[in-house]
C-alpha cells in the first residue's frame, strides 16, 4: 500500500450552533482544512455522521457535502460506524489513498444534533445499541456505561472520584481549546453532585449534544511535499474492530475488547506498543469509559485505570497525556464528527502546532474513536514524518 | 411500533424462547442463524429458566420519553443459567436492596406504552425471587 | 492498486419479509455469499444501508451484522449514499482490498423497509433529496423524476408508451428470476392504466418498498483461486460522482451528469468504451431513470433512450441487454441492497450461472447505482478473467 | 419541525432572498459559503425578482403526510430571471392550464401543518401572473 499523509486539518468552533444548518457545519470545516493546505480540487470524500436521517431526516450526506463545498461531481460518500463514524471516515479515506484509486481525499465528520428535542437526541443516540433488546426495555446510552462503571468498580474498586477526576482533566485540557464548546474549569465536588443521570454517573460525567464538523486531508506521502506547507504526518497504524452489538452478550463488560482488538492491529502495523505512544486521543463519551479505555488500549493494567487518572499520570505533563484537546466531555461530542476531530489534535501536536495546548516532544499520537457501547472501535496511530 | 416487527420478537419477549446451538450448545436470545463460537447453523430451541443472577445495574433517572412515566427505574443486566445474559429492568425491590450477585426471577410485564402510536408492548422484567 | 476479485455472491428472495428483521435480512444474504467461496473468516465487512434510522431506529450496521454474521470482533462499517449505498459498499470493500489494508471483504446491502408505515418510508426515501428545499415544499421521490420526465418527453419527444416498455421489459426479466419481489409479466396497457402516483408516472412505473439484502465477497485476484471453486470475475473499471443534490440546480435535468462523469471514470480505467459493455444493470427506480440513464451512460445519444427500449434493444437479445435481472422495477429495490444485488446479477453472467437468465458471450457487463433523483452515482465495469 | 432549523430558512422562504458570488455574479438559494462556479467566498445578498418562468412540473397524487390535506397538488421547477431555479407548488391554477415555459409569479404562502407539532410553515409557491 501507498504510505498515507495528513496534509491538511479543519475545525471550527463547536457549540449549540442554532443559526447553522448540517450544510453549513460541515462546509465550513472542510473549507478550513482545505485552506491548511495548497489543495483546491479534491479527488473524494468521506464523511462520518451517525444519523442524518434521525437528526435532521437527511441522509446522502456524500452528495450534498459535495454540493455546497463547491466541488460539483467529486465522488462523495458517507460512513456510519455510529459514534466512530468519523474514525471509519479517517480509515476508508486512507484506503482510496493507499490503493491508488485516489490521491487527495478528505475525510470529514458532521453530526447537527440540536435541531431534534432533547428526547429525540436520545432517540438517535439510541440507535448505537440493540434497538429489540436493550432500547426496547429502557436502556440509554448514560445507562450502558453505568452498568459498565457499576461492574468496573466492584471488580477492580474503581472510586467515584477516580471518575470524577477524568471530567476534571479533562475540562482542564478543555479551557486551552478555542474550539471546545465547554471550555471552562470543573472542580471534583462539581462532578460529584452535579444531577444524577444513571447512577453512578452523573450529568458531567456525560459529554454533551454538540453541533459541529471537523475534516482532514490525507494524499499519498510522495505528493504531500507538493501540496502542503505544515511539517509532514504520515499515518503508520490502523486498526478496526467490533464487539457484540448488546452489552450484555460482551465476554467482559469491564473491559472494551474492540478497542483491545482493534489497537493491536495498529500497533502491530505502526511496530509498536502502548509504551511508544506520546499522546493519545481517547473516547471519553463518559468518564467511565477513558478509565476503560485507557486500560484496553494498553496504557495500564486492567483496573489501573482509575488510579492513574487520578493520579495524574494522564494529565499534561503526566506519562501519557490523554485527550489534551478537551475530549469529547469539555470539546463537545457530535458523535460523527468526533473521530475526525480526534486526528485534528493529534495532527496539531505533531506539527507543534497545538497553540497552548502543545506538549513537548509529540512524536507519536494515537485516536481511539469508539461507537455505541463499545461495539466498534477505530484505532489510528500517526507520527512526525 | 409496526405491528409485524414487535410480533416477531414475541417468542424470544412473552416465552422467554433461546435458541441452542446443537453442535456447541451455546444459548442465544434473539435467534441467530450462526452460531459465533462454533459456526454451526442448527438451533433448537429452550425456554429459558425465570431464575437469574444480577450481573450489574443501574438507575434510570433520565429516560427515553417512553418510559417517562416510570423513572427513576432500575435496570440491570443478569445472567440466565444457560449462560445467556439479557438487559432488563428490575422492579418490585427498593434501590436500596439492589446488589450485584443477587437472585432474581423473570417476569411477564408490560414493558412501554409506544409513544408514537400509543400500543402496549409486553416483556420480560426482572423482579425479587418470592 | 492490486487486482481485485469477486469470489462469492449472495442474494435470497426479496419482498415484504414479515417474519424477518434487519439483522435476519442482512445474515441470510452474507451466509449465501460465504457459502459460495470457501472463506469461513473475513478481514473487513463494509455495508451499504440506506436508513437503518429512520426505516427501524437501528444505526451501527457495521457492528450489528458483523455480531450476528457470528464473526466477533470482525471490522465492519456501514456506508450510505442514499439508493447508492450498495455501489459505495462495493467500492470501499475494492480500496480495503486493492490498498492492501484487507484480503477477504465482503461488501453487503441491505434495507429493511416494510417495517414502517407507507407514510413513514415516504418520509425515510425523501432524506435522499434536499430535505429543506424540496421536500419541504412537497417534493416526494416520484414526483422529482416526473419532473425529469415530463421535462424530456418534452425535449426528446419521448412517448407514454416508452415509458412503460421498461416496465414491460423488466417485469418480462424478472420473471427469470427466483429472487424478485414480482416475478410477473405486466402489459403496456397495464402500465398505462395504473394508478395515478406524479404525473406522467404511474404505480408500475415505480420500483416498489422492498425489504431485502445481498452480498459479495472480494479478494486478491491472486488469492482468488485459493478462495473460490468457480470461474472467476475481475473488477476492471471503478467510477464515482456526485451532483448538485437538489434536481433544480443541476445545469440539465434531462440527463444524469453524475452517471456520465461515474461512467467516463469507469471507461477509462477499464479501456473500454460503451460499445464493448455486453450487458449492464442499471438504476431503474423508475421508467424515467433507466431511459435517461442509458443515455447518461453513452449506450444511447441523448433522446435515443426512449426509442431504443421500445425497439428492444435493450431487451433480451437486443443490441445491449438492461436489467437481465429484473432490474429495481421486478426485482425490488430494497435501498441499500440494490447496488450489491447489480453485482451479484453481473457476476451470475459472466460466470455462466445466470440460469433461465443467462444470456451468451457475457464477458464484460456494468453495474450503475445511483442515488436520490441522481445527486450520487457510482458505476462499476466487471469482466470474466 | 424544530424552531431553530426552520428560523435558519426564514430569510429565503420569507423575503426570496439569494446570495449573489461578488466575483462571477451567480446566484444561489439557499446561502452558500463558496461558489461552486469560480471558489469565491463572498457573497451580496439580493432579494429574486418574483416573476419567474416554469421549466417542468408534476402532478403529485401520493403526498407525504403532511401534504395529503392539499392532494392532487402541482409542483414544479421554475427559473428566476437571475439564472437560479427552485422547485415550489403551483397553485390557483387549473391543472390543464400548466404549460412548460409558461409566466408565473412567487407568492408568500402556507407550505404545511407540520405533522408532529402542528406549526404551520409559510414560503414560496408560484401562481399565475395577475
Ligand atoms: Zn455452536
Ligand atoms: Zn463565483
Amino acid at each position: 500500500m501507498r504510505d498515507v499523509a495528513v496534509i491538511g486539518v479543519g475545525m471550527p468552533k463547536w457549540g449549540e450552533l442554532w443559526d447553522k444548518s448540517l450544510r453549513d457545519v460541515f462546509v465550513e470545516a472542510a473549507l478550513l482544512a482545505l485552506a491548511d493546505t495548497k489543495v483546491d480540487k479534491l479527488d473524494n470524500m468521506l464523511i462520518g455522521c451517525m444519523s442524518g436521517g434521525l437528526f435532521v431526516g437527511q441522509e446522502h450526506i456524500g452528495a450534498i457535502m459535495a454540493d455546497y463545498l463547491g466541488q460539483r461531481h467529486l465522488a462523495a460518500g458517507r460512513v456510519e460506524s455510529a459514534c466512530a463514524s468519523g474514525g471509519l471516515a479517517f480509515r476508508c479515506a486512507i484506503a482510496e489513498v493507499a490503493s491508488g484509486m485516489s490521491d487527495v481525499v478528505l475525510a470529514g465528520g458532521v453530526e447537527k444534533m440540536t435541531d431534534v428535542s432533547g428526547d429525540g437526541a436520545t432517540y438517535a443516540l439510541a440507535a448505537a445499541a440493540d434497538q429489540e433488546y436493550e432500547v426496547f426495555n429502557g436502556a440509554t446510552f448514560p445507562g450502558l456505561y453505568a452498568l459498565m462503571a457499576r461492574a468496573h468498580m466492584e471488580k477492580y474498586g474503581t472510586t467515584r472520584d477516580q471518575l470524577a477526576h477524568v471530567a476534571v482533566k479533562n475540562h482542564h485540557n478543555g479551557t486551552k481549546n478555542p474550539n471546545a464548546q465547554y471550555p471552562f474549569e470543573v472542580t471534583l465536588d462539581q462532578v460529584k453532585n452535579s444531577v444524577m443521570i444513571a447512577d453512578p454517573l452523573r450529568i458531567l460525567d456525560c459529554s454533551p449534544i454538540t453541533d459541529g464538523a471537523a475534516a482532514v486531508i490525507v494524499c499519498p506521502m510522495e505528493m504531500a511535499k507538493d501540496l502542503t506547507e505544515k511539517p509532514l504526518v504520515k499515518v503508520t497504524g490502523l486498526g478496526q474492530a467490533t464487539d457484540a452489538i448488546a452489552l450484555h452478550s460482551r465476554q467482559d463488560i469491564t473491559t472494551i475488547e474492540a478497542t483491545t482488538v482493534a489497537a493491536k492491529e495498529a500497533f502491530a502495523m505502526a511496530g509498536k506498543g502502548p509504551k511508544d505512544i506520546d499522546f493519545a486521543e481517547v473516547h471519553d463519551c463518559f468518564t467511565i469509559a477513558e478509565i476503560v479505555v485507557t486500560e484496553s488500549l494498553g496504557f495500564f493494567e486492567p483496573g489501573k485505570g482509575g488510579p492513574a487518572v487520578e493520579a495524574g499520570e494522564t494529565a499534561r505533563g503526566g506519562r501519557i497525556p490523554i485527550n489534551l484537546s478537551g475530549g469529547l466531555k469539555s470539546k463537545g461530542h457530535p458523535v460523527g464528527a468526533t473521530g475526525i476531530a480526534q486526528i485534528y489534535e493529534i495532527v496539531k501536536q505533531l506539527r507543534g502546532d497545538a497553540g497552548e495546548r502543545q506538549i513537548e516532544n509529540a512524536k507519536v499520537g494515537l485516536a481511539q474513536n469508539m461507537g455505541g457501547s463499545g461495539a466498534s472501535t477505530l484505532v489510528h496511530i500517526l507520527e512526525v514524518a | 411500533m409496526f405491528p409485524a416487527r414487535y410480533a416477531r420478537e414475541m417468542p424470544h419477549r412473552y416465552r422467554l424462547e433461546a435458541h441452542k446451538c446443537k453442535q456447541c450448545g451455546k444459548v442465544f436470545v434473539p435467534r441467530r442463524e450462526i452460531c459465533d463460537k462454533c459456526g454451526a447453523t442448527e438451533f433448537e430451541v429452550i425456554r429459558l429458566s425465570d431464575r437469574v443472577k444480577l450481573v450489574t445495574y443501574t438507575i434510570i433517572h433520565t429516560p427515553a420519553s417512553q418510559f417517562k412515566d416510570q423513572s427513576p427505574y432500575a435496570l440491570g443486566i443478569c445472567e440466565f443459567p444457560e449462560g445467556v445474559r439479557l438487559t432488563a429492568q428490575v422492579v418490585d425491590i427498593d434501590f436500596a436492596d439492589l446488589k450485584t450477585g443477587m437472585d432474581l426471577q423473570v417476569e411477564f410485564r408490560r414493558i412501554q406504552t409506544d409513544g408514537h402510536e400509543g400500543i402496549l408492548s409486553y416483556g420480560y422484567k426482572f423482579v425479587p425471587v418470592i
